[in-house]
């Protein structure tokens, strides 16, 4: 009885049948056009979703404990122009204090928006339309209309994001960052007791406060958390793209929730984890760089992802089905 | 004095916004006794276990662990003196494992990181100690609610509790299930937890407790050994007045047969399914948990499908998909679950009354607020409901009162049949009189009735034939007369008996 | 003492609202007041010089400019250009910014300049017709409407102050590629997916001029849209370089595309294999115009925004004072001689049915003059 | 039966002041009264008929979202695809009027494609009822703008403005003062509210909006409902593209970007929340008007859209946040501590 056998434990777990559309995908795309899986084009994947993957990891904290945060696109965009307007108006700002500066505009955001939350128990969905306008309206209102340019920022900051320092030559520090960031959520989220408190608050937060776990306080750390990687993430695409404007990251909210429950994640909280997490935004990330390169055309796209997503989310509600269901036949009465 | 109670409580205040829950209550516990709480619902006992736990902080009074004073700020404080509460609604964690839930709020932890390896087997181990036919890997929300309640106590166990609360943790059990858990609790008291057990049933309170203390109306009433105090003198502590007849099921002459189910089979739940009601009668099914009562009874009401099976109505066959169509046939349903299924919380009383019937009352698009409320007016006196208007909401009922509400509701409907799964589960003995007076009017009205009960004197005293089920089966059927409570015990454990006795032959 | 307590947050909500609201006004006009740019500041003391009582083009009406889109510093470029030159005249200018580059937008911004009743409105259209019916309404209550940049249709304007000609841009833009190519090779245009006709009609026009038998050699692999968003126009390049690994020379004929193309070769290090054009802000690509292997642009093109707004809104008060009718053939000097001829400009047909002025041909943008002007816009 | 005690219930809900001043719609109106006092103030073009009457046709095409998103709301879903879905209809409408078909054929399409599309994101919505609407709903506005994409490409599609009677649904004016689509709005906003608060239907949509599952065990067709309420949102987003295509006289794929929160916001505000069984039309329809006069009257003074994007969404959190503070605690605290 405790032998699973492969096929149980493939549609048993929501990350091997991840991993299996992942591979069909691969195949696919590099079937079709070689250059797809060379190294070269698989670090520039990471490269350039780098910033999905970060934020990501936070949009899974919120979306456990039950909430929802739309307005990180404007969060980048506002920390992200922040820092760009201090390298620009003081060229000698180092890369980690510019990186800093962000992280800290983003935390600001993000501790508004956990504090309303939680405290003011405004629903996260209203609260954070709301804070997408304002952050939005903040970063064009900073930057007084103006872009800042490649000329404008230092070179080790343009070159931070082409660069391998961090990762030993090899691999390119954004990616590393990525790595770093997901090793670690995966540790806390899994191994450490506070990450699974963030479980208890979504599975159950009532049960969770009369077990003493603080729910106010992990929601807003949750936020704040998601803030921060929303702030990071600014830093990182001003940096990949040596240019800041005030329009950046728009929408990406949408694609991180999509890859986020793509993954897993429930938007009823409680569940998700980081594995799937991450398959499921590589599963976007590759549909977004990988159609163009099999020659899909770009009017097409959009309408492929569309269905990609929701016949992602009805399969596995027909699989748990079907599982519910044998299990059901199994019982003897 | 500082040795003889691990638990005194003084002078106990607790305000809410406009209420006040808790009126300078006393509480004394001994070490290494089992203390039975009882009282009405609402009398405040919930508000008093929080307090203990230090979920809620007294706006006045003193709690003293041990002849100490201590202030309890929250729930860690509560639990690093060694307080445990099982809560009357599961406060479990439906996507986490039974392991996980144990060990919430104090998990294994070595150099930072969980050890869940040991975790698993402290938990298992635990689980066996309570003879848990589940596994601690297994989803929190897989799981029954008697299972759901046992990894409750694991959790208290787990704590290494001295002073454990229950609150009414056989509500939801059966006979079988509670005896497990009687002595469950013998076996904490004997290893030197001193246990506060809360309940509406008296036989938990005789089976256990050595002491009694009585709520009402969030005050102290007084605390007694329960071998000096009769059962007739504890009833009028906790009500404030004396209950005469509990169970005043008139005399009525059966009608004709209203309902007959025949082999019912919905895969995984239950099989082959047959039982049958007429007018003025009160059919009683029962059985333990597990026995798939209320997924008999959801199938026929149209929430869930059946797989095959009949279903006929005054003699012709009915096909019912939906609620509605129940309804339209004229079989109402009391749920078990009344703040989730029966009732909006949110509504008043009114809106939720008329709910169901509100094209009645105007017509096919429009609706008609003064019909609608003289209606709903006649129909919440009937059930004496101690609202006093009908735009006061639900949520500030007390149980009994909310479930006169949820009968009410469905007597606005044109109805032959009556189901009432557990009619008077976590209901005060005053409300329970009550409902059980009604009840005996609806049948002397030509009402079929169905009532599903676990509660032994409630079905031996009302039914007026019993249908018992075990694990999906109808095993028996008795009538009024031949129905004891040994009888319906046998059958309701029928396969556990069948099986035994295969063990002893092979 | 709930109900007082709401009114009291009420108030304060309020309060705060107005202060945000009425110190936007001031700031705006501090920002665009405090900014003046080098070219500009020569056109303002020219016209204020010019502003006599004779002068043909003083004005004491209001003049409103919708641009495409906020937080553009193009677009701001274009309405900083537009005003300074109405508030020297003697006009009041108002700026409209629509919150998203979109014709929705930019219908609600003309409704709101039709009811404070201004006397002429210059647009650059975010769609070509879908603005018809909002301009005309505008038209039928005696608003003069011109647009600038982008076009609106030929029913909608009176006249259309083009910042250079597609004819002459797709020459230029052919004629580059050419160049750079060494005279054969693969080439790719990417282009913004906007329907504001100015990116197709130029691209319309490579392809016509591409007709002649000079760049029979030049192989057009394809037209790859990028939406204008410097993500997707980075996804776009880098299709393009994996569609065609032989691709030689890149066509951005906008500026966020010429940017996004400029930023992935030089990260990629193809600058000396492949090459890249277009149409781009000095200010913005600064860093990868240069003539050797290390840049990837040896030289790009684009008109110069503030004279655009200058010019447009010379026109604008040329069309209420009656000066312009915007006829086709019809010839005016306006006071500003670095504009043009000499001030002069000649009315022509457009290829569309209606009217249009151009602002004068492409200005290159070298290794040799890019420092000086990325100060400048 | 009767009751034994013979006690009476209170049928008749008492007149209270205090009630009616602390409701939220009360609270919206002040607001309401005092924005146009402050737009009067500001700009003195602004209290005039027809700038009024052009400033609310302005809002007012998005405003036919909300009607149903209204619904959406109470019955504590979400429909995110409303923009996609107008796109859609108002791409298709383009197309088939381009090919050749009668106007008011093209009108109809685009009607039925928005019911299509609305009946789709409903049926998945209950034959998949473990799947949130919110999934659903941003699932089907990718797929439905990539299907506007792929049908139009890059392009536009018009010359709408060629039919009068099309052009004059959103620029004819009755009279020469009162727009046709400000007087179609009204017509359908009082069959809304009416349903919404007078009819079985609105009653039954506020019990499935508190509790689905008690309605379910009421008798109400849930299923039913919800795919009614999404079809119809599909219809109105399909009334919106006729209207925005009128007024614009051509049709884009990216028309109604961000209409959805729009939409949605205009809800919340007005108090339909997004919890469920909350709310009032009266308060939403309020809202509607109040964020567009806010907008026409700050355009007026040419405040920067970026200021009006701030001072939108400290609007809507602010007042949200209000109800949810509950102030009367905090006072009655700090009184029991003086005392």
């Amino acid at each position: 009885m405790e032998k699973k056998s492969l096929w149980k434990t493939i549609t048993g777990s929501r990350e091997a049948s991840l991993v299996i559309v992942l591979i069909i995908l691969c195949v696919f795309i590099a079937s079709r056009n070689s250059a797809f899986l060379t190294p070269g084009s698989i670090e520039g994947l990471f490269k350039n979703y780098a910033v999905n993957f970060v934020l990501t990891c936070g949009m899974m904290l919120v979306l456990i404990i039950g909430g929802i945060d739309i307005s990180i696109g404007s969060t980048l965009a506002f920390s992200g122009m922040t820092a760009s307007l201090v390298l620009r108006d003081f060229p000698e700002t180092s890369v980690p204090v510019a990186f800093l500066i962000s992280i800290a505009v983003g935390t600001v955001c993000g501790l508004l928006i956990g504090a309303v939350v939680a405290y003011a128990k405004v629903p996260p969905i209203i609260c954070t339309l709301g804070a997408m306008s304002v952050y939005r309206g903040l970063a064009y209102l900073i930057a007084k209309n103006e872009w800042v340019s490649a000329s404008e920022f230092s070179k080790a900051y343009k070159a931070f994001a082409q660069s391998r320092y961090l990762g030993f030559g090899i691999i390119n520090n954004l990616v590393v960052i990525v790595i770093i960031l997901i090793v670690v959520f995966y540790i806390v989220m899994k191994w450490t007791p506070i990450g699974r408190k963030v479980y208890a608050v979504g599975s159950n937060a009532e049960a969770a406060l009369v077990s003493g776990i603080k729910v106010t306080k992990v929601k807003l750390a949750c936020y704040t958390i998601l803030g921060a990687l929303a702030g990071l993430s600014g830093a990182m695409f001003t940096s990949l793209y040596a240019s800041s404007q005030g329009n950046m990251g728009e929408g990406i909210e949408m694609d991180v929730i999509a890859a986020c429950v793509v993954g897993g994640v429930s938007l009823n909280g409680g569940r998700g984890s980081v594995i799937g997490v991450f398959l499921g935004t590589l599963i976007i990330s590759i549909i977004g760089k990988g159609l163009p390169m099999i020659g899909v055309s770009q009017f097409w796209q959009k309408a492929i992802k569309g269905l990609i997503i929701l016949l992602a989310v009805i399969i596995n509600v027909l699989v748990q089905r079907q599982m519910d269901k044998a299990a059901l036949k199994r019982r003897e009465i | 004095m500082a040795e003889e109670f691990i638990l005194e409580l003084k002078g106990i205040t607790k305000i809410f916004p406009g209420v006040k829950a808790l009126d300078d209550v006393h509480f004394q516990l001994k070490k290494g006794e089992i203390h039975a709480l009882m009282g009405e619902n609402g009398a405040g006992k919930s508000t008093f276990i929080k307090v203990i736990t230090g979920v809620h902080r007294p706006d006045g009074g003193e709690i003293f662990i041990n002849g100490t004073k201590v202030e309890l700020k929250g729930p860690k404080d509560g639990q690093s003196h060694g307080i445990a509460a099982i809560y009357q609604h599961v406060t479990a964690y439906p996507h986490l494992s039974v392991t996980e839930n144990i060990f919430m709020g104090h998990e294994k932890v070595k150099r930072g990181f969980i050890d869940w390896k040991e975790m698993h087997q402290d938990a298992q181990a635990l689980l066996a100690q309570l003879n848990a036919d589940f596994k601690s890997t297994d989803e929190m929300g897989s799981l029954s609610v008697a299972q759901q309640q046992m990894v409750e106590i694991a959790k208290a166990l787990s704590s290494n509790a001295k002073i454990i609360i229950m609150d009414e943790p056989t509500a939801s059990l059966t006979k079988n299930e509670s005896e497990n858990l009687y002595r469950i609790t013998e076996k904490l008291r004997d290893e030197g937890a001193s246990i506060i057990f809360i309940s509406h049933r008296f036989e938990d309170m005789y089976r256990l407790a050595s002491r009694v203390t009585v709520f009402r109306d969030s005050k102290y009433i007084g605390t007694y050994d329960v071998d000096k105090i009769s059962n007739h003198d504890l009833i009028t502590a906790m009500v404030g007045r004396e209950i005469t007849d509990m169970f005043p099921k008139p005399e009525i002459k059966f009608g004709e047969e209203v309902l007959r189910v025949e082999n019912l089979c919905r895969e995984g739940y239950f099989k082959n399914v047959s039982f049958n009601v007429r007018a003025g009668e009160i059919l009683g099914l029962t059985g333990l948990v597990g026995a798939r009562r209320t997924e008999v009874i959801q199938t026929i009401y149209g929430v869930e499908k059946p797989n095959s099976g009949k279903i006929f109505l005054e003699g012709k066959e009915v096909r019912i998909r939906k609620p509605q169509d129940a309804i339209k046939h004229g079989i109402g349903l009391l749920t078990e679950d009344r703040s989730n299924l029966g009732l909006i919380q949110s509504w008043g009383i009114g809106r939720n009354i008329t709910l169901t019937e509100i094209e009645e009352y105007g017509n096919k698009f429009f609706t008609n607020d003064k019909a609608e409320r003289a209606a709903a007016k006649e129909l919440a006196e009937s059930v004496d409901t101690k609202a006093v208007s009908l735009f006061d909401k639900v949520s500030t009922l007390s149980g009994g009162n909310q479930q006169k509400i949820a009968v009410a509701k469905i007597l606005a409907s044109d109805l032959k049949v009556l189901i009432m799964d557990e009619p008077t589960k976590g209901i005060d003995v005053g409300a329970k009189a009550e409902i059980y007076d009604i009840m005996g009017q609806l049948a002397q009205r030509g009402y079929a009735i169905i009532m599903i009960s676990s509660e032994m004197p409630e079905i031996l005293g009302l039914s007026d034939r019993i249908v018992v089920m075990c694990e999906g089966k109808v095993t028996g059927e008795l009538s009024r007369e031949e129905a004891t409570q040994e009888l319906i015990l046998e059958f309701a454990m029928a396969k556990s008996l069948k099986e035994a006795e295969k063990e002893r032959g092979a | 003492m709930k109900k007082k307590l709401l009114s009291v947050m009420l108030c304060i909500t309020l309060t705060a609202s107005m202060l945000v609201g009425c110190s936007g006004k001031p700031s705006s006009n501090g920002t665009t007041d405090t900014t003046p740019t080098k070219p500009a500041e020569t056109n303002t003391d020219n016209g204020s010089g010019d502003a006599g009582s004779a002068d043909p083009y003083a004005t004491d009406g209001t003049y409103a400019i919708i641009v495409k889109s906020a937080g553009n510093p193009y677009n701001k470029k274009e309405s900083d250009g537009y005003k300074q030159v109405i508030e020297a005249q003697g006009g009041t200018c108002v700026i409209q910014e629509p919150e998203s580059a979109t014709a929705e937008d930019q219908i609600t911004c003309i409704n709101n300049v039709v009811s404070q009743g201004v006397d002429a409105i210059a647009i650059a259209a975010n769609d070509t017709d879908a603005l018809e019916p909002a301009l005309k309404q505008a038209m039928d209550q005696g608003i003069h409407v011109m647009s600038l940049d982008s076009a609106v249709n030929a029913n909608s304007r009176e006249v259309f102050v083009n910042q250079a000609g597609t004819r002459e841009i797709a020459q230029t833009l052919m004629d580059a590629i050419l160049d750079i190519s060494g005279g054969e090779g693969n080439w790719a245009i990417l282009s913004a997916a906007s329907t504001a006709t100015n990116q197709n009609a130029w691209i319309d026009g490579m392809k016509e001029v591409m007709q002649d038998s000079k760049y029979s050699k030049l192989n057009l692999i394809g037209v790859y849209y990028g939406d204008d968003q410097y993500q997707a126009s980075v996804d776009q390049t880098a299709a393009i370089l994996t569609d065609d690994p032989n691709v030689k020379v890149i066509c951005a004929p906008t500026t966020v595309g010429i940017m996004a193309a400029a930023k992935v070769l030089q990260d990629e290090g193809l600058t000396g294999k492949v090459k890249l054009t277009g149409l781009g802000l000095p200010s913005e690509m600064a860093d990868y115009i240069g003539a050797d292997d290390a840049h990837s642009c040896p030289y790009m093109y684009l008109w110069n925004p503030i004279q655009l707004g200058n010019l447009a809104a010379y026109v604008s008060i040329g069309l209420v004072n009656g000066v312009i009718t915007g006829a086709a053939g019809e010839t005016f000097t306006v006071p500003d001689t670095t504009l043009g001829d000499n001030g002069s400009y000649t009315i022509k047909e457009a290829a569309d049915g209606g009217t249009e002025i151009i602002l004068g041909a492409p200005f290159a943008f070298t290794p040799e003059n890019i420092a000086e002007w990325s100060a400048v816009y | 039966m009767a009751g034994k005690s013979g006690r009476t219930i209170i049928a008749e809900e008492k007149f209270s002041l205090k009630k009616l001043l602390v409701r939220w719609e009360t609270f919206l109106v002040i607001i309401f009264i005092l924005v146009n006092i402050m737009n009067s103030n500001i700009s003195d073009k602004y209290l005039s008929v027809p700038g009024l009457f052009n400033a609310t046709n302005s809002f007012l095409s998005i405003a036919f979202l909300t009607l149903p998103m209204c619904f959406v709301l109470l019955i504590g879903e979400i429909d995110i695809s409303v923009g996609a879905q107008v796109a859609l209809s108002a791409v298709l409408l383009g197309i088939s009027f381009n090919a050749g078909v009668p106007m008011w054929l093209a009108v109809i399409i685009a009607l039925a494609v928005g019911v299509l599309c609305g009946f789709l994101n409903g049926i998945i919505a209950i034959k998949f009822t473990e799947l949130n609407p919110m999934i659903i709903t941003l699932g089907t506005q990718i797929l439905f703008r990539g299907i506007a994409e792929m049908i139009l490409k890059d392009q536009s599609t018009g010359g709408f403005t060629s039919v009068k009677w099309f052009s004059n649904l959103y620029w004819g004016k009755i009279g020469g003062v009162v727009p046709v689509m400000f007087v179609i709005f009204v017509i359908c906003a009082v069959i809304f509210g009416v349903v919404m608060h007078k009819s079985t239907f609105g009653r039954r949509m506020y019990a499935v909006g508190s509790n689905k599952l008690a309605a379910k065990y009421s008798g109400i067709n849930v299923p039913g409902m919800r795919l009614t309420i999404y079809t119809l949102t599909g219809l109105f987003c399909g009334v919106c593209a006729v209207f925005a295509s009128s007024q614009m006289g051509s049709a884009r794929p990216n028309v109604g970007a961000g209409y959805e929160l729009d939409a949605i916001g205009m809800c919340v505000l007005g108090g339909v929340l997004t919890d469920g069984g909350k709310g009032n039309f009266i308060g939403a329809m309020i809202s509607v008007f109040l964020l567009g006069l806010l907008k026409y009257g700050l355009g007026l003074v040419n405040v920067s859209s970026n200021i009006m994007l701030v001072v939108k969404g400290a609007l809507l959190i602010f007042a949200v946040m209000i109800p949810h503070l509950n102030l009367g605690r905090f006072f009655k605290k700090k009184a029991v501590k003086t005392a």
